[in-house]
């Protein structure tokens, strides 16, 4: 099952040739600088573009190629607009029923009042969506497009107006939603730490074109990928829960090369879970070192160095078979004389927990 | 005052700019909102082809519509062939007539509303699984309902005033095709002063409490736009 | 008789007079007559046209004729229900001597006259103004109604000081006359002879211009300032 | 074919279209810009004002604009008091009789546009200094642009067309205030069809072309809305 | 010279309630959750809110008081709205022009050119807005607003449509902004990079009233203020540039507590700089240690301690009379047993250079 992609058109001087084949489940980031075509993307696969040609086939039905091109109110899919833009003639009560009512019983997978309460937008129900704050509004269109419980979610940049707090409360429905109801989801965003947080794959856009699509964790640690040699590099770990230490608050979670201790999480044990370790979290000693806070230290061998021209090396590491990065000072490379094969160890001194 | 022709001639008015007016906005809807979003080339011929009819004298056209609609002239002939009976000097075709004077008055106002929603709305409408039909009637006709209204007003009022097409085809018939603003000429042309002058206050006084009507009850469901 | 309505298209010129006509006839037979007024073009071309009219009363002898000749009137029943007579009218009450005089002069804002092209008191004053070669000096002072009744109008707001009208239009039998006139002579201008004719042929419109031609009918139509031939 | 004086006429037709219409716009959009801002209690009581006169029979509206105007009139005792000339029979009387009739055909399709602009685009050109009146004509203006094409139209057009009141407080004097409409009115009852055909056939050849143009050259320069 | 603003206003249930008074320069960044009235706050002040009672006074001169308030377009500032507004009707350079035009040659500081290059848009110029991308909508904004040479600043959330790198070429300049023109910017953002990069001051809201307000450093490290409990926790540290180190691509920063090693910037020896310090990037150690890829160590001396309640600890350090953030789990707290005038040494990984 997966989501094949394949899009072409031009707007006077731009051109989108954007082609792709990723999983039909879980989150794919769309990345890329702005201007890339990553909305017009979106809005091709919603068919609210005219395109020169188009291929667009979600698991097994084929939405779009030369024969038959479904209309875009034919298409099950939600679509959350980079400009919210509710209806302004309804209030949000009616705006959120939109969809959903148009959503046959059958198809329902999401409750109406779990969405409501979900985005924190109870209170706004009965409000015209003239007065509604930025953030409001962006959750009341996020509400929208969940409440049509779509066969595919396209999100552009939904998040960008949300203070830390109302993320830190959407971002594990969106990961549930994937999760539980196999919806999956296109998300664009700039954010790296959204991204990481949320994706299983990962399409990196440039000038109209894919550069590269695939699992995020093979994307993010290839050397020839803009994104290992951002100051925001970073690995995604899997793991899985081993037990938790309820004293200091702590969960401990396992993967190959060894055992992380993050921040308590109520997950069962053997539950699979992502980590997130950015390269600039990750310092290097050529012996394991006491008496520090760092709890997170693991042996580690040196798989390959790239300078990124700027004074820093990102250093890949293979830490019991997984890909890590840490990036380091030139100076401190050449201190400790770092060297593809070299065996030293990896202090982590912050890792997020995914999902 | 005034006679029982006076009211029999209101009577026929109201069924009139009524009928003419659900009829304006039956046709001049779909009229507009292809007109708002086609990029066909006919666009502009049609737009043009549509305010044609007020350029000329109202007496004028329908003379015209009258050499048309009778028995001799192209509609009229094919009603009559297809065993219907002329339409000059009925109801019928007065109603023709008014639909086809005041047509510009609807199509215009809604069309300019109509262009005016913008494309988003009812894209987001679409993605939300409403058909092209269905997001019309949710979301381009409430976004255009200061378009409505003041289609509808201008139609309906001018429906009222109409005289001279009304004139022409109507044949002034009492019960059928004699309408108030005929019957206030009447008064005028007999001299009598004071019937005119009732009826033409009666009628100014009714529609004055009809348009503050339609006017307060819009303000109070004034649309909040962002 | 069975009662059946009669639609009558009348010239405006005629409409207190045939509603006196109507009244009576109507007293007389039961029938209902209705009248319709309007000029007298607007209802020639409405006739030709399939107008549900019966009798038609026009302002002139034109338009009877050409409809008889095209076979949409009833042949033969073309006759003369009135001539009209054409008045030099002011709205004040006291200056009936010096109407002629201020003609004259060009003692006046404007003059008012129906449209000389097509209504038939309009051609008749334009045939008295040139018979006093006033035609030609006068044009930048002449308003045109678009009949009788719409030249009497202009006079009647004050718009205009004088109008060549109908004498009809401001002889009621009721009320007599409202402001002064002075009577152009017959001479000057060729009779206007308003013709009616039967447009269908059913016993009750029959009877209403026999009605018309009849005595009693006569003489209401000159106590409303008509003669008669 | 034509005479000379039917050029005459249509000189005089197109010389009153365009003042009218010019005067039209000028009352009319700041008239429709108050009536799209204001939330005064007299909105909906001065928007059934404008309505009004469209609900009275052109001719009824010229015997009272007539009787207004005369020397016993309000207006016109006040302008002869004044000095001035009596307005009826004069070309400028025939302007003010255009435009009464013809403003609810400009005011509401520009209080339309006007509405539909939304006040974000204003805002933001506050804040980008621009004054409230270089606001209303950089901003509200241009984007109201469908609005004022429509009310152009509408406004011309009728002017064109209108019979009824130029008629009656015209008096029809060549050169003065005889219009097409009344030009080929006199051909139409005069019974001289061919002439009638004529005028009113190249009447609406050069309006279909004018408006054609306008349509046409509106289409390429029209606004792309977000 | 200082801004000092009071604003009272009622929006059905929403009140406003806002008084703060900041120096009139540098830019002071407004945070605060989603729906907390920052918006309407902005906007009171660029005059287009109808409000109760109002007071406004920029440096010498006041906007707004009992006796009179300037009209929106009487008071000289630049507002880019949170959701971008361009004019439909006008290309992009004559939107940009808007606004330039009608500034007073006289008093313009800001050239057109530099203004398009900077935001990276001359090659929209002559394009419609219509079908612009996200982001260079909002670049096209900011131009048009800092091509009005305005007094006063406004930024609601004005980068949320920038990826990393657009976003990393506009920062710097408006921060020469502030230095260079003396413009005072008044700047709502919910990324915390960008506030503790930008912003000298804050001003701390919730539901329409002004928590605390004053210069970043202190409400960043005060324990009473949700900011120093968050995870997001960070600290502002002002140094200078001592030396650059051409080898390795370091540039020295110097601080009361010691020196800093940082990416190489080109900038002169003297020159004050801002260095930022995530609480999560700052371990601790007992003792000094060798061998590692950290280069910059500190002693440190443990001035108080937080306790987040979900197994963090937030350690307020001081570093030579510098107060320092630093997060750590409550087991290494316990391991190293971390108590008030405790003397240890910080390992900070990594530190970013602001100005
Ligand atoms: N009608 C048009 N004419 C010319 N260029 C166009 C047109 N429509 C879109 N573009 C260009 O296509 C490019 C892609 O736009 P798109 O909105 O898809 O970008 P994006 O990746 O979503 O960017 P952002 O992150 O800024 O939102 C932009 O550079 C835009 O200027
Ligand atoms: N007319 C109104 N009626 C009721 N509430 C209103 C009205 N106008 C604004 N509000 C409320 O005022 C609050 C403040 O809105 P504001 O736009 O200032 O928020 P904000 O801090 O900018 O939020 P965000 O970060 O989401 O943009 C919101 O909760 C909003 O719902
Ligand atoms: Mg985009
Ligand atoms: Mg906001």
């Amino acid at each position: 099952m997966s989501i094949q992609v394949r899009y072409r058109l031009q707007r006077n001087a731009f051109r989108l040739d954007a082609e792709f084949t990723v999983p039909a489940h879980g989150v794919t980031a769309i990345f890329g600088p702005s201007g890339c075509g990553k909305t017009t993307l979106l809005r091709a696969i919603a068919g609210l573009e005219t395109v020169d040609s188009g291929y667009l086939k979600i698991g097994a039905d084929v939405w779009h190629d030369e024969h038959r091109c479904l209309a875009p109110h034919e298409r099950p899919l939600g679509y959350v607009f980079q400009e919210t833009c509710l209806f302004p003639h309804l209030s949000v009560r009616r705006n959120l029923n939109y969809g959903y009512r148009r959503c046959a019983d059958a198809r329902k997978r999401i409750k109406f009042d779990d969405a409501v309460e979900l985005l924190g937008i109870g209170p706004l129900l009965d409000r015209g969506p003239g007065g509604l704050s930025g953030g409001e509004r962006q959750r009341v269109a996020i509400a929208r497009a969940l409440l049509t419980s779509p066969r595919l979610l396209l999100l552009d940049e939904p998040l960008t107006a949300l203070d830390a707090r109302s993320k830190a409360g959407i971002l594990p429905y969106l990961e549930r939603l994937h999760a539980e109801l196999d919806m999956p989801v296109l998300y664009v965003s700039h954010a790296a730490d959204e991204v990481a947080r949320l994706a299983d794959q990962m399409v990196l856009m440039e000038a109209g074109r894919v550069l590269a699509a695939g699992p995020i964790q093979a994307l993010l640690t290839r050397f020839d990928l803009p994104l290992a040699q951002s100051t925001e590099a970073e690995a995604i770990v899997d793991a899985s829960v081993a037990a938790h230490d309820d004293e200091f608050g702590l969960t401990c979670v396992d993967f190959p090369g060894g055992r992380f201790n993050v921040l308590r999480r109520d997950l069962p044990i053997g539950r699979p879970v992502r980590l997130r370790v950015l390269a600039r979290d990750v310092s290097l000693t050529l012996e394991r070192q006491s008496g520090t806070s760092i709890l997170n230290v693991f042996p580690a061998t040196v798989a390959a160095l790239f300078e990124t021209g700027d004074a820093r090396v990102i250093v890949r590491l293979d830490i019991g078979g997984t890909p890590i990065l840490a990036q380091i000072t030139r100076k401190s490379a050449v201190a400790l004389a770092i060297a593809p094969g070299q065996q030293l160890f990896a202090q982590i001194k912050s890792v997020a927990l995914l999902a | 005052m005034l006679s029982e022709a006076d009211f029999i001639a209101l009577w026929t008015t109201l069924k009139l700019a009524t009928v003419a007016t659900l009829i304006l906005l039956c046709i001049g809807t779909p009229l507009a909102w292809w007109l708002a979003q086609t990029r066909s080339r006919l666009k502009a011929p049609c737009e043009a082809i549509i305010a044609l009819p007020l350029v000329l004298p109202p007496t004028v056209l329908g003379f015209y519509l009258l050499i048309a609609l009778g028995p001799a002239g192209p509609v009229g002939g094919l009603m009559q062939r297809l065993g219907g009976e002329p339409l000059a000097f009925t109801f019928t075709g007065l109603v023709i007539g008014s639909v086809f004077y005041s047509l510009p008055f609807v199509v215009q106002p809604l069309q300019t509303a109509f262009a005016s929603i913008g494309t988003r709305s009812l894209e987001v409408a679409a993605t939300l699984g409403a058909s092209p039909f269905d997001r019309f009637f949710t979301i381009a006709v409430p976004l255009a309902r200061p378009g409505f209204l003041t289609a509808t007003v201008l139609g309906f009022a001018h429906t009222i005033g109409e005289f001279g097409v009304v004139l022409m085809i109507g044949g002034n018939i009492p019960g059928a095709t004699r309408v108030l603003s005929i019957a206030i000429y009447d008064h005028v042309e007999a001299v009598d002063y004071a019937s005119a002058h009732w009826l033409a206050g009666g009628l100014l006084i009714l529609s004055f409490s009809l348009l503050l009507g339609v006017y307060s009850l819009n303000r109070h469901i004034a649309v909040i736009r962002p | 008789a069975n009662a059946a309505e009669i639609r009558v298209a009348v010239a405006a010129n005629f409409r207190f007079a045939s509603e006196a006509l109507a009244k009576q006839f109507e007293q007389a037979t039961g029938h209902d007559v209705t009248l319709i007024f309007g000029s007298t073009g607007k209802h020639f071309a409405q006739i030709q046209h399939g107008a549900p009219f019966d009798v038609y009363l026009a302002a002139d002898e034109l338009r009877p004729r050409m409809l008889e000749e095209d076979g949409i009137a009833v042949g033969g029943t073309r006759f003369i229900y009135a001539i009209g007579k054409l008045v030099l009218w002011s709205p004040h009450d006291d200056v009936a001597a010096t109407l002629e005089s201020r003609l004259g002069r060009g003692d006046f804002r404007f003059l008012s006259i129906a449209n000389p092209t097509f209504a038939p008191y309009g051609r008749a004053a334009r045939q008295y103004l040139q018979s006093v070669k006033l035609w030609a000096t006068i044009q930048p002072r002449l308003v045109r109604g678009e009949n009788v009744n719409q030249a009497y109008q202009y006079v009647f707001s004050h718009n205009a000081d004088l109008g060549l009208i109908a004498y009809a239009r401001i002889k009621l039998p009721s009320s007599g006359t409202v402001g002064s006139y002075w009577e152009i002579p017959s001479t000057d201008y060729d009779p206007i002879r308003q013709q009616g004719i039967l447009l269908k042929d059913t016993p009750p419109a029959r009877a209403f211009i026999a009605y018309l031609r009849g005595e009693e009918a006569r003489a209401i139509i000159e106590s409303y300032g008509y003669t008669l031939p």
